[in-house]
């Protein structure tokens, strides 16, 4: 059964991915960078008149074809895996085809030349993210983290719905191209603080950055190839593409651009450190993504357009790497919790391998991507300094210093979720089955990413300054972990004790479920109002109607002289009433 | 011969004879003829639509009906009351396609009740081709009483007191606003001289002052109530949770959008000073009815109830729509007019189609895990949620994003716009307040019943016959008017000076 | 002699008989209320037929109808007091139905 | 010196007609005695069809008087056509019921065509005391006698005050012609607020044969005192008459002191539809619900007339177009409650139940009567009409008045649909014992004829429905 449905699944997504490779690798050569006039390709399908301002209009460059290419890519290889992966599960049918809509709503998006096609994109990557973290829909927490992943991005993507709104006030258009050519030119627009902040809370939303962070941690109940698809290569890195797209207009303003930096310094540390402190696999890799996904923004928001986009793509590689690395243990041992794992080495060489390399690169180690485009990030901060930037150099010295913080943190907590997964001995003597190294389905875009992972390297550019201070970081920090994890303990006590506050996450859920409870609260209000308050008024008159009626059917007494009586009062009263007009 | 004549009368002819020969008839065979019918006039219309010249009104008609009062038949299409139009003939088709296999209690009760529902369809094309006052009114009230039949006869079978008291409140909330509309048209006639819709929108901006605002205020409470607008939404939950399915269905696709309807055509178009003057209020109301109706629906435990406060919030961005005044917000409304018209229904058949197999749609009672009960009705649910709670890309999204955006351009100063900059600015908040809620509460359902581990029961059957076709129907239709707007947009925007008109 | 006498004695009278036919229980003497009531009109009629000096006499010749008037009035209401008389059996005008209930039981349809 | 203007023919030739047929139907009667209800039928018909043919012949004093005169003798016409039923049970002796008939008919035409308030008083008279006694001549029913006597009682002392008002008229213009008395009144020699005192009493006796409150409490009475065809006949030509009077009255002489009786009739009509539809509400009886429902029309058509004072055409035709529509749809609803009485053995509404299904006719006729009543389509009739009388009310800008209108038009639907419910009640839902058979007799040839006055109304309720100016059209 599956097996007919997962050759066309890969199928389709193998065509779609080629289609992808002949729009992008044309495009590649188009890097003007943030400010040059827009050089790529606009294409228009569909006009949908002045009014709405809805067309269908492609604009293809560089960055458009890097993501194109990162999403085909990954989107590729997580089909080819999860054919291994979902074997026999029931609904690998819907699974597929809802990754498919993904891969054309984030192409969608990066290729999308009017603003209301990318929010159509934009949000049906949404609902995707929605559908397919609740996946396994009869566990609670899948529910729970679908429902508030929704929840949360719609947050922000309501903030993108105003920026367009303001964009095309703005502006006169929404198509980008000719917004960034109308940035271009000498008489660009002022002003544009409102439309930056908006489209900063659009990415908040979007990339799981402080203060709306806590939704990637908790969809990780999906299948991990989604979290290695959506949840860190692609969706989540969506809002460092728009950042990306629109870097002119959110750079026209030093106050946005300051907000987006210590939105990114603030989610950047506290990211690592929540990572440093999870018990499971999954949602290390979850923080750990968030925390990778500030140091984008860091970037962008200090001029390190080149950056951003690099470590965009080098995170994009090997985070999907070490999702589907965390995939191939749960898939063996049949848990993500650091507990339940270690010494998985022998039994999962390729694994271990694999998963080796893309947590070096996570910490940032000589030679693999991770190092390069990390370096590069924190260049453009150190750059920032005293040179033209869009913020201030206080605010650039800050985001170096909470990057070089934050690279330390992140190489302890690697070397503690490596460790506490593949070294060791636990794992194969606890389990009840046999472990056994993946399925070759699984095992093969492992080895691709991991290939990746080490040979993007060639196209990053490097620092050698940066290069010396992060690698002596990682020395330090590696070997203070690894101190720290041989005596026995976990790297998470270095913490002190702020410890179990990481280890509840801070406790800022009871924030959003404080505001579900008030919502709920609310509702009972207004039920009860609309019954007792706005309902009374109805019901009042029409028993004020039926007893009056009934008063009225027994004062037909019969009686005439009653009646005369009335009649002579009536008489008498609408005399009066002419009088005293 | 004027198809839009033909169009009105046949639905008339049909119930006629529907009724004269209800003895003759089987069930499947009325409910076959009202699809026929209902599918004939969506053809008449947009034959005679596409025939027209676009100039003006299509296939308009003017006769003199009683000469003594200058009423006249006149009937003519535009832009606006067009999509309506044909969204009217097709659900009506689909409400008469769902007696096919799901037949009204009673001994051959079919005839009837489609020739009632053919009378609700002849009202509501009425109601959109009127361009007289006082036609526009007859129509408006012809609905009513099959509709009070509707409920009251073929409503909740568990709960015949409470289907017969949900049908009366219907009816006399409407009934009162409408009569104290009625009285807005006299004054309005009495300002005027005239009643014909067009001859008033010409003169509009002449009909101002004290006189003009009460006519105003009297239409716009009487449009209110049928919208319905937040303090008067109260007859709706209860007629849409009580009715029987093609009852829901028509409430929720047709009448609310006479109401809408009629706030474009007689109340901005008519009365643009005083409706300008109304405007803040108007937008206030429809956001308080937005975020009161999703609260409302965080905390309700029946699904038809649900769907029918989620409408009080959809015709709330609506109201907001058209109390914006800008070009955007008319156009908001008319298109989400007809996208809640379609997503609504195929919410509403799909609670039917659940309360037929349940006997009741409170959510508790049909239990859980329904995506592995009964894929395609789940599928198909979580897919009209989704499209109610304004994806882009469906059919919600793009009224809701106009009204927003009406409201946005009035928030940052635009001329001519009804709300002020800071009102505009505070409702768009509101307004967003709402969607974020609107999610929220669809999301609940679906992890209420559609997700979680099965519980299976006996009444459990997939989709079957005309439900699964109706359900086709209807998310084609959803995904077309979300994935081409354009469509819409393009037969809307020339009518939007026509209603404009006189307010700019 | 002053209009105003008349006038008086008219008002008198209408006062009277309204009295009469408010508060007497016997038929009769409601009938004569009736009666005054009618004749203070004429009274008052004759009065100001003389005071504006009509020449076509609108007032009396009113007064004349209203003579014949009254005449077939309470013929007619003695019919009837005879004939309640023979349904009821006295001739006091109160109660003559008793109050029924004008709300008969039955499902309540709207 | 001549003081008797000559006797204007013209005028006075239609209720002259009827009153002539009136002796004719009491003389052969007398004589003849074995004639029955067909003979009086036939003579009454006739003397009416006389009356109509001179009236088609110019026979009236103006255009709004003779479409008053029209709807009169019309229903008149229905009445005697209605009262045949009579014949299958005998309630009623049939010479004396046609010649009190015909009177109060000749009444209320004289009513109408008036120009003079002695000749309003008078023709009042000779409408109020046959009415009287067709109410009190039922024999089957002794609450017949004591209703009669409270309407006579009401009816003697609003005419009484009538009489005392025209009295004081008398003093105050000095004649009591509509010209004269126009003339008198714009004189402003006595205070306005005496003569508007003056003008409210006179008008006291119109109103209370209007029925309106707070002169009302005799209608409910009477009509379930009286058999259903003499109710009818209250309801329409008694009520026609007195209206048409009302609004010559107003119009023409009273027209000075409009600013000031405008409150008057205001007030009376907005208590009167209020109270009208409250006391219906209550109602389970069709002709106990007709009678508070006719005092509720009542208001509807006192309304227009606040505005007279405007002068247009339309406004004045207001009333008597309102008046049209609600006596087709009235008498319909009576005829089906008349030939009920008779075929269903009851007017209570357990009569009634299902009945659309046994008798495809009644059910039709109460949906267009009764809806026709309220206002609503498929009665399209009766919308237009409610349309009709809030024209001059806006007209004359008393807001306040229709928005009461409009709050009755919806009260008085719930109480005309009920009926229209129970009719149409399915099958399953009558419960079979709760239904009243009673005397289910298929009716004699009366009750045929009496029936095809139900199917008349229901074919002129559906043909001015689909097109008004059936009946707007002919009327002025």
């Amino acid at each position: 059964m599956n097996r007919r449905y997962s050759a066309s699944a890969v199928g389709i997504t193998a065509v779609m991915a080629v289609c992808a490779a002949v729009v992008a690798f044309p495009r590649l050569g188009d890097d003007t960078g943030p400010y040059g006039l827009p050089a790529g390709r606009t294409t228009t399908l569909v006009d949908g008149g002045d009014l709405l301002g809805v067309s269908v209009t492609f604009y293809v460059d560089h960055l458009s074809a890097v993501m194109l290419l990162l999403a085909a890519t990954v989107g590729l290889l997580v089909q080819v895996y999860s054919v291994a992966y979902l074997a026999g599960d029931a609904r690998y049918r819907s699974y597929t085809t809802i990754i498919q809509l993904f891969l054309v709503a984030m192409a969608t998006v990066v290729v999308a030349d009017n603003l209301w096609l990318l929010v159509v994109g934009w949000e049906v990557m949404g609902l995707c993210s929605y559908l397919l973290i609740s996946h396994h829909w009869e566990l609670a927490p899948a529910r729970a983290g679908a429902v508030k992943a929704f929840l949360l991005t719609r947050i922000g993507d309501l903030g993108l719905l105003v920026a367009v709104f303001a964009i095309g006030q703005t502006f006169g258009t929404y198509e980008i191209s000719e917004v960034l050519t109308a940035m271009a030119s000498p008489d660009a627009p002022e002003g544009l603080t409102a439309i930056g902040l908006l489209l900063v809370v659009a990415v908040i939303g979007k990339s799981a950055q402080f203060p709306l962070h806590t939704w990637l941690a908790d969809a990780m109940p999906g299948p991990t190839p989604i979290s290695a698809l959506i949840h860190a290569a692609t969706m989540v890195a969506a809002g460092v593409f728009l950042v990306a797209r629109l870097y002119p207009v959110l750079a026209e303003s030093a106050v946005t651009m300051t907000v987006l930096a210590v939105v990114a310094c603030v989610t950047m540390l506290l990211a690592a450190l929540l990572a440093l402190t999870s018990g499971d696999l999954k949602r290390v890799l979850a923080w750990s993504t968030v925390s990778q996904l500030a140091y984008m923004f860091a970037a962008l928001s200090v001029g390190g357009y080149d950056a951003g986009i690099d470590h965009l793509l080098s995170h994009g590689a090997f985070k999907a790497l070490l999702f589907l690395v965390a995939g191939s243990v749960a898939h063996a041992i049949g848990s993500t919790a650091l507990r339940d794992m270690g010494g998985l080495r022998v039994a999962m060489p390729l694994t271990f391998l694999t998963g080796t390399i893309g947590f070096a690169a996570l910490a940032g180690v000589v030679p693999t991507v991770g190092f390069f485009s990390k370096d590069a990030v924190l260049e453009s901060a150190w750059h920032a300094i005293g040179h033209d930037a869009p913020v201030a150099p206080l605010v650039a010295v800050v985001v170096l210093v909470v990057g070089l913080v934050t690279a330390a943190v992140t190489v302890v907590y690697s070397f503690r979720a490596w460790s506490m997964t593949f070294v060791g001995h636990g794992a194969p003597a606890r389990a009840s089955v046999a472990v056994h190294e993946a399925p070759p389905l699984m095992v093969g875009p492992l080895v691709v990413l991991a290939a990746a992972t080490l040979l993007l390297s060639l196209a990053m550019p490097f620092d050698l300054l940066m290069g010396l201070v992060t690698t002596a970081i990682v020395v330090a920090a590696g070997w203070l972990a690894w101190r720290t994890m041989s005596a026995g303990r976990d790297p998470a006590s270095l913490l002190g004790p702020a410890q179990p506050a990481f280890t509840r996450e801070l406790d800022w859920d009871l924030g959003y479920a404080g505001a579900g409870v008030v919502a709920r609260r609310a509702g009972d209000l207004v039920t009860a109002t609309d019954r007792d308050v706005i309902g009374f008024y109805p019901r009042a008159a029409a028993a004020t109607s039926v007893w009056l009626s009934r008063v009225l059917a027994r004062a037909q007494s019969g009686n005439a002289q009653t009646y005369v009586t009335v009649l002579a009062a009536g008489a008498l009263l609408t005399t009066l009433l002419v009088v005293v007009r | 011969m004027n198809g839009l004549v033909v169009a009105l009368a046949l639905p008339a002819v049909a119930a006629l004879l529907l009724v004269v020969l209800r003895d003759m008839l089987t069930d499947r065979l009325a409910a076959w003829a009202g699809v026929g019918v209902s599918v004939v006039v969506a053809m008449l219309l947009l034959v005679t639509w596409v025939g027209g010249d676009g100039d003006g009104y299509v296939a308009e008609v003017d006769l003199v009906w009683v000469r003594s009062l200058d009423l006249h038949l006149h009937l003519g299409m535009d832009g606006i009351s067009f999509p309506l139009l044909l969204m009217t003939a097709l659900v009506t088709a689909l409400v008469c396609w769902a007696l096919v296999d799901d037949p009204p209690r009673g001994d051959n009760a079919t005839p009837g009740l489609v020739g009632l529902l053919m009378v609700v369809l002849t009202a509501s094309i009425g109601v959109f081709a009127a361009l007289d006052l006082v036609l526009f009114f007859v129509f408006f009230e012809l609905a009513l009483i099959p509709m009070w039949f509707v409920i009251a006869r073929w409503g909740d079978p568990h709960d015949p007191v409470g289907r017969r008291t949900a049908a009366t409140r219907f009816l006399l909330y409407t009934v009162v606003g409408s009569a104290l509309m009625l009285v807005g048209f006299v004054t309005v006639w009495a300002l005027a001289g005239t009643v014909q819709i067009p001859e008033l929108a010409a003169l509009g901006a002449q009909l101002d002052g004290g006189w003009a605002l009460f006519a105003a205020c009297m239409i716009a409470l009487g449009l209110a109530v049928k919208t319905p607008v937040w303090p008067l939404h109260l007859w709706l939950p209860d007629a849409h949770a009580k009715a029987p399915t093609v009852g829901s269905v028509l409430l929720a696709a047709v009448f609310l959008k006479l109401g809408t309807y009629g706030l474009l055509r007689v109340f901005v178009a008519v009365l643009p000073g005083p409706a300008r003057d109304l405007a803040p209020w108007l937008g206030l109301l429809g956001v308080v009815g937005i975020v009161v109706a999703s609260l409302a629906c965080l905390r309700q435990a029946d699904l038809k109830r649900l769907i029918a406060y989620s409408s009080v919030g959809h015709m709330g961005f609506v109201v907001l729509g058209i109390a914006t005044l800008t070009e955007i917000g008319i156009a908001a409304a008319v298109f989400a007019s007809v996208a809640h018209g379609v997503v609504t229904a195929l919410l509403f058949f799909n609670a039917g189609s659940l309360k037929r197999r349940f006997g009741t749609a409170e959510i508790s009672v049909l239990g859980r895990g329904m995506y592995a009960r009964m894929p395609a009705l789940a599928v198909v649910l979580a897919f009209a949620s989704v499209a109610s709670l304004g994806l882009p890309g469906l059919a919600g999204f793009w009224g809701e994003m106009m009204a927003l955006r009406g409201t946005y351009e009035a928030a940052a100063g635009a001329d001519g716009a009804g709300l002020g900059e800071a009102l505009a600015a505070v409702l768009l908040v509101g307004a967003l307040l709402g969607v974020l809620l609107t999610s929220a509460y669809f999301l609940r359902v679906l992890r209420r019943t559609l997700q979680g581990v099965p519980t299976p029961h006996d009444a459990d059957t997939d989709l079957a016959g005309s439900e699964r076709g109706i359900a086709i129907v209807l998310v084609v239709a959803v995904l077309v008017l979300g994935l081409v707007p354009g469509l819409v947009m393009g037969v809307v925007e020339p009518s939007i000076p026509a209603i404009l008109g006189g307010a700019r | 002699m002053p209009l105003m006498l008349p006038l008086v004695v008219s008002c008198g009278l209408f006062g009277l008989g309204l009295y009469a036919v408010l508060a007497r229980r016997h038929a009769v003497m409601v009938l004569l209320g009736i009666e005054l009531m009618l004749n203070a009109a004429s009274l008052n009629l004759v009065a100001f037929d003389t005071w504006w000096a009509d020449t076509v006499h609108t007032g009396q010749s009113l007064t004349l109808f209203v003579i014949a008037l009254a005449a077939a009035e309470i013929g007619l209401g003695l019919a009837i007091v005879l004939a309640l008389f023979r349904a009821v059996g006295n001739s006091d005008v109160d109660g003559q139905e008793p109050p029924t209930s004008l709300l008969a039981e039955g499902g309540d349809e709207l | 010196m001549t003081v008797v203007d000559a006797i204007d023919w013209t005028s006075a030739g239609v209720p002259l007609l009827v009153a002539v047929g009136a002796i004719v139907v009491l003389v052969v009667d007398a004589f003849w005695p074995a004639g029955g209800w067909r003979r009086s039928g036939t003579l009454a018909i006739a003397s009416l069809a006389a009356a109509a043919a001179w009236l088609a012949n110019g026979g009236s004093s103006g255009a709004i008087v003779a479409g008053f005169s029209w709807v009169i003798l019309l229903s008149a016409l229905a009445v005697v056509l209605l009262a045949q039923v009579l014949e299958d049970d005998a309630q009623m002796p049939a010479g004396e019921s046609g010649f009190l008939l015909l009177s109060a008919t000749a009444g209320a035409l004289t009513l109408a065509a008036a120009d003079d308030f002695v000749t309003l008083v008078v023709a009042l008279e000779l409408l109020s005391l046959p009415s009287i006694a067709l109410v009190a001549m039922r024999r089957d029913r002794a609450a017949a006698v004591s209703s009669a006597w409270t309407f006579f009682i009401a009816s003697a002392t609003a005419t009484a005050i009538t009489l005392m008002g025209l009295s004081l008229l008398y003093g105050v213009t000095g004649t009591l012609t509509y010209e004269g008395v126009l003339v008198g009144l714009q004189d402003d020699r006595v205070p306005e607020r005496t003569t508007a005192v003056v003008v409210v009493l006179v008008l006291v006796g119109l109103v209370f044969k209007v029925g309106a409150v707070p002169f009302h409490l005799w209608i409910p009475d009477a009509y379930r005192g009286a058999s259903v065809p003499v109710a009818a006949f209250l309801s329409v030509v008694s009520k026609g008459g007195a209206l048409a009077a009302l609004l010559v009255v107003l119009a023409y002489p009273f027209l000075p002191l409009q600013p000031r009786w405008d409150i008057f009739i205001a007030v009376v009509a907005a208590l009167s539809m209020t109270i009208g539809n409250l006391g219906a509400l209550a109602q389970r009886d069709v002709v106990g619900m007709l009678a508070w429902s006719s005092i509720a029309q009542g208001g509807f058509v006192l309304a227009p007339l606040v505005a007279v004072s405007l002068g247009s055409d339309d406004i004045l035709s207001a009333p008597l177009r309102y008046l049209a529509v609600y006596a087709i749809a009235n008498l319909t609803v009576f005829a089906v409650a008349a030939v009920g009485l008779r075929t269903l053995g009851g007017t209570s509404y357990a009569h009634y139940a299902g009945v659309a299904r046994r008798q495809p006719l009644f059910g039709v006729a109460l949906v267009m009567g009764l809806l026709a009543l309220a206002g609503f389509p498929p009665a399209v009739i009766g919308l237009v009409a409610k349309y009709v009388v809030l024209q001059p009310v806006m007209l004359g800008g008393y807001a306040w008045l229709a928005v009461v209108m409009a709050f009755n038009v919806a009260l008085g639907l719930v109480y005309y649909l009920r009926l229209v419910v129970v009719a149409f009640a399915p099958a399953d839902r009558v419960d079979e014992g709760a239904v009243v058979t009673g005397a289910a007799v298929r009716g004699g040839r009366g009750t045929t004829i009496a029936y095809s006055v139900v199917a008349i109304g229901v074919v002129l309720l559906l043909a001015t429905s689909v097109y008004p100016t059936l009946v707007f059209g002919p009327l002025p």
